[in-house]
C-alpha cells in the first residue's frame, strides 16, 4: 500500500503548485473548489483522477506548476508531464477514464508532431499550430475560471446589496363586473319557454313511392302486359301525380329487380342508358301452353 | 424642499445617515430603535438621525414614518395612486341565472313562483341572489295573494346594461321568430307578455314591506313564506 | 454630494420624481422604462428622469441600479458589511456548476456540447439543473445544426442576481473578447462572438418547441437528443 501514497503525493503537489485554489477564496463556499477535497484516504487510488475536472483541467494544474502565466508555458514540457502522470497511473493499475486515455493518445501525437521535422503535407496542421490550439483551450478554461471568480465576487444580489425588504407593490384591486348580452338573454328567454310550449305532432308521410308499393302496383300493370313495354310507358300509367318522379322511378326500377328474381317478370335492356324492356314472366312461352 | 445633505452636520454624520438608509429599506419588517443602534455604529444618537432622515424625506416621494414605535420607508400617501392598479373583471351569468333574468324581464312583475312555473323548474338558492347582486333585478313590491310573495322586477342598471330605452323595446314573438331565436313553428296560441312598466307598481302589487330590504333576509332559504313570518 | 432637489428644473419634475421614486421603491420586482412611463403623466422623458433619480441617490444608501435594462432600488454596495441579518443562505455551486455558469454567460448562447467543450469534460447530470433551477440559466432556443441542440443562455434573474447592466457589463468581458479567448475557435482568426443579446435569438437558433419546457423532460439524463423525442 506504499503506492497509494505515492500517487497521492503527484497529485497533491501539482494541486497545492496551483495559482487558482488561491485565488479562490476558501470562505466563499461557490468558488471554493470543493472537488479537491473530497479526496479521502480509503478511495484515494480512484478519486485522485477524479479531483480534477477532466484531463483540461488536469493539464491546466500542471500548466500552473510550471508557470504563473501560462501564456509562457512549454507545451512540450507539459506534454511529457501529463504522459508520465498517466503512464504511472497505468503502471498502477488504476482504472482511468475515458476522457484521460483520449487525451493522452492526442498528446502523445502533438508530442511527435512538436519532435519531427513538419512534413508537406498541407491538410495536416503543423506541431505548432496544435500547440496553439492546447494552448487556445488552456487559457480559455482559465479564462472561464477566473471570470467566475469575478462574477462570483460581484456585489450580489441578496448577498452584499439588497433589494426593499417589504415592498409595497402595487396592489391590483380587483372588482367584478358581471357582464351579459342582450343576444344571450333572448336566447334564454326563447330557449326556455319554446321548451315549455307542448305540442302534437303528427308526422307527415314524406311524398314517396315505396318499395312495397311500387311492387304492389307494377305487379298489378304487368299482368296485363305479355309483349316487351318500356318501362316509361308503365310509369305514366302510375295514378301516382303527388309523388315525386325521382322517387317513383327508383322505386319501381328496384321493385322491377325483385320481381324479375322471382320470376314474375321478364327485363330486357339493350345497352346502358336504353329504355328498360319489361312483360310478364313467362311470356316466353306461349300463352296456350 | 430641503437639501436631504445639507441637514447632515458632518461627513460622519451622513455615513449613518447612508446606515440608517439601507437597513430601514432593507429590512423586512419596521425597525424600532434599539435594534437599529445595535446595528449601527456605538454612540450614535439614533433619534436625532432619525429625525434627520424624515426631515430629508419628507417632501420625496418615499418617505420615512414611524408606526407602532418602529421605523419604516414608505411611499408617499399622496402617491398611493400610483401603486393601484384598478382591474375589472367580467364575471358572466350562469345559464340558470340568465334564463331567470330573462323571464323575470319579460314578465315582470314575477314573483318566485311564476318564474319557477314558467321555467319548468325551481330556481336554486342563489340565483336570485346574484342577479339582485349585479343589481340587474329589484324587489318590486308583494303581490296581493295568498302568502303575499315578493315579486321581482328589472332595475334601471339592467336597462342601462343591455342597452334598452324601456322594457317594451324587447323584441316580441314574430321578432324573436325573425332573429331565429324562436322555431317557426310555436304555436299559434304562443304569446311573450309585453311587460308593463318597470316603476309603477301593477293592480294586484303592494308595495315591499319596511322590513323586507332587510340585506340577509329575503332570498337564502328558498321559501317565500318565510318572508312572513 | 449633489443636492438631490436643485437638480430638477421645476416643480413639474419634481413631482415627476417623487413618482418615480414612489414607483421604483414600491416595486416588487425591477421596472422597466416602458412599465414607469405608462404609469407617469404622459410626455414625460423617463430617461432623463431616471437618470436625475440615479444621481440624487448616487452617494446614498440605497441607489438606483439598472439590471437587465430594468431599474430598481437596492442597497449600497459598500454598506454589504451592515447587512449580515438579511442575508439569505445561498445554494453552494459546484466547481463545475460555477465554470458552466461562466461559460454560459460569457460564450451564450451556448449547447450543452459547446460547454463540454471549452470545459474538456462531459457535464454530470444536474449541473444544468442546478442553474437553471437557480433561475440563473434558461433554455434559449435551438442551434440550426444537426441534431438541433437546445441553446442555454442567463436568465434576467441572473442580470438581477448579479447586478449586471447588460452582458457586456461581465467583468472582463472585453478583454476576453480582445483575446479572443471568447471564440470557439483558436484566436488566429480573432473574430470573437459578442455575447448576443438576451432575448433575441441568434441567427442560427430556433426558437424552443412547445415540449421543450416541460419541466421534468430536458436535462435529467445528459443527453440532448431526449429533446427530440
Amino acid at each position: 500500500m506504499t503506492d497509494q501514497t505515492d500517487i497521492e503525493e503527484p497529485a497533491r503537489a501539482v494541486e497545492t503548485g496551483s495559482g487558482l485554489s488561491s485565488s479562490q477564496t476558501a470562505e466563499d463556499p461557490f468558488t471554493a473548489g470543493a472537488a479537491f477535497n473530497e479526496i479521502s484516504q480509503d478511495d484515494a487510488l480512484i478519486i485522485d483522477v477524479k479531483g480534477y475536472e477532466g484531463p483540461l483541467d488536469l493539464l491546466l494544474v500542471m500548466a500552473r506548476t510550471q508557470k504563473v502565466d501560462i501564456t509562457q508555458i512549454s507545451i512540450l514540457a507539459l506534454v511529457e508531464q501529463y504522459l508520465d502522470f498517466i503512464a504511472e497511473l497505468r503502471r498502477l493499475r488504476l482504472e482511468l477514464a475515458a476522457d484521460y486515455l483520449v487525451m493522452a493518445a492526442w498528446l502523445a501525437y502533438l508530442k511527435s508532431r512538436l519532435l519531427l521535422p513538419d512534413t508537406d503535407n498541407e491538410d495536416e496542421p503543423t506541431g505548432e499550430e496544435l500547440a496553439a490550439a492546447l494552448a487556445f483551450r488552456l487559457r480559455r478554461l482559465e479564462a472561464m475560471r477566473e471570470s467566475a471568480v469575478k462574477l462570483m465576487t460581484r456585489n450580489r444580489l441578496g448577498r452584499d446589496v439588497f433589494a426593499r425588504g417589504a415592498p409595497e407593490g402595487v396592489k391590483i384591486e380587483r372588482t367584478s363586473e358581471f357582464a351579459g348580452e342582450l343576444y344571450d338573454l333572448l336566447k334564454a328567454y326563447s330557449f326556455q319557454r319554446e321548451a315549455q310550449i307542448h305540442v302534437n305532432y303528427k308526422i307527415v308521410r314524406p311524398p314517396v313511392l315505396t318499395l312495397s308499393d311500387a311492387r304492389e302496383i307494377l305487379n298489378r300493370l304487368v299482368g296485363d302486359i305479355a309483349e316487351w313495354t318500356p318501362m316509361d310507358v308503365l310509369l305514366a300509367q302510375m295514378p301516382l301525380s303527388d309523388i315525386a318522379r325521382g322517387s317513383t322511378i327508383a322505386s319501381t326500377f328496384g321493385a322491377s329487380l325483385e320481381l324479375a328474381r322471382e320470376g314474375a317478370i321478364e327485363l330486357k335492356q339493350a345497352g346502358a342508358f336504353s329504355p328498360l324492356y319489361m312483360r310478364i314472366g313467362g311470356a316466353s312461352k306461349t300463352p296456350g301452353q | 424642499m430641503t437639501d436631504p445633505n445639507t441637514t447632515f452636520s458632518s461627513d460622519q454624520q451622513l455615513d449613518h445617515v447612508r446606515m440608517l438608509e439601507a437597513l430601514l429599506f432593507a429590512a423586512e419588517e419596521p425597525l424600532d430603535d434599539a435594534t437599529l443602534a445595535k446595528r449601527l455604529p456605538d454612540g450614535v444618537d439614533i433619534r436625532t438621525l432619525l429625525e434627520a432622515v424624515q426631515k430629508a424625506y419628507e417632501l420625496r416621494g418615499v418617505n420615512l414614518v414611524q408606526v407602532g414605535g418602529k421605523w419604516m420607508f414608505r411611499t408617499a400617501g399622496d402617491l398611493s395612486f400610483l401603486m393601484q392598479e384598478e382591474r375589472v373583471e367580467e364575471k358572466r351569468l350562469s345559464r340558470a341565472a340568465l334564463e331567470t333574468l330573462a323571464i323575470i324581464a319579460y314578465h315582470q312583475p314575477a314573483t318566485r313562483a311564476e318564474i319557477e312555473e314558467i321555467r319548468g323548474v325551481s330556481i336554486s338558492k342563489g340565483t336570485l341572489d346574484i342577479l339582485l347582486e349585479a343589481e340587474w333585478v329589484r324587489m318590486r313590491g308583494r303581490r296581493k295573494s295568498p302568502g303575499r310573495p315578493v315579486t321581482y322586477g328589472t332595475s334601471d342598471e339592467f336597462m342601462r346594461h343591455f342597452g334598452l330605452e324601456s322594457l317594451s323595446d324587447l323584441p316580441g314573438v314574430d321578432e324573436l321568430k325573425a332573429a331565429g331565436l324562436l322555431s317557426s313553428r310555436v304555436p299559434a296560441s304562443f304569446s311573450v307578455p309585453i311587460p308593463g312598466d318597470q316603476v309603477q307598481l301593477e293592480d294586484d302589487e303592494d308595495p315591499l314591506d319596511d322590513g323586507d330590504l332587510a340585506p340577509e333576509e329575503p332570498l337564502n332559504d328558498g321559501d317565500e313564506q318565510v318572508l312572513e313570518a
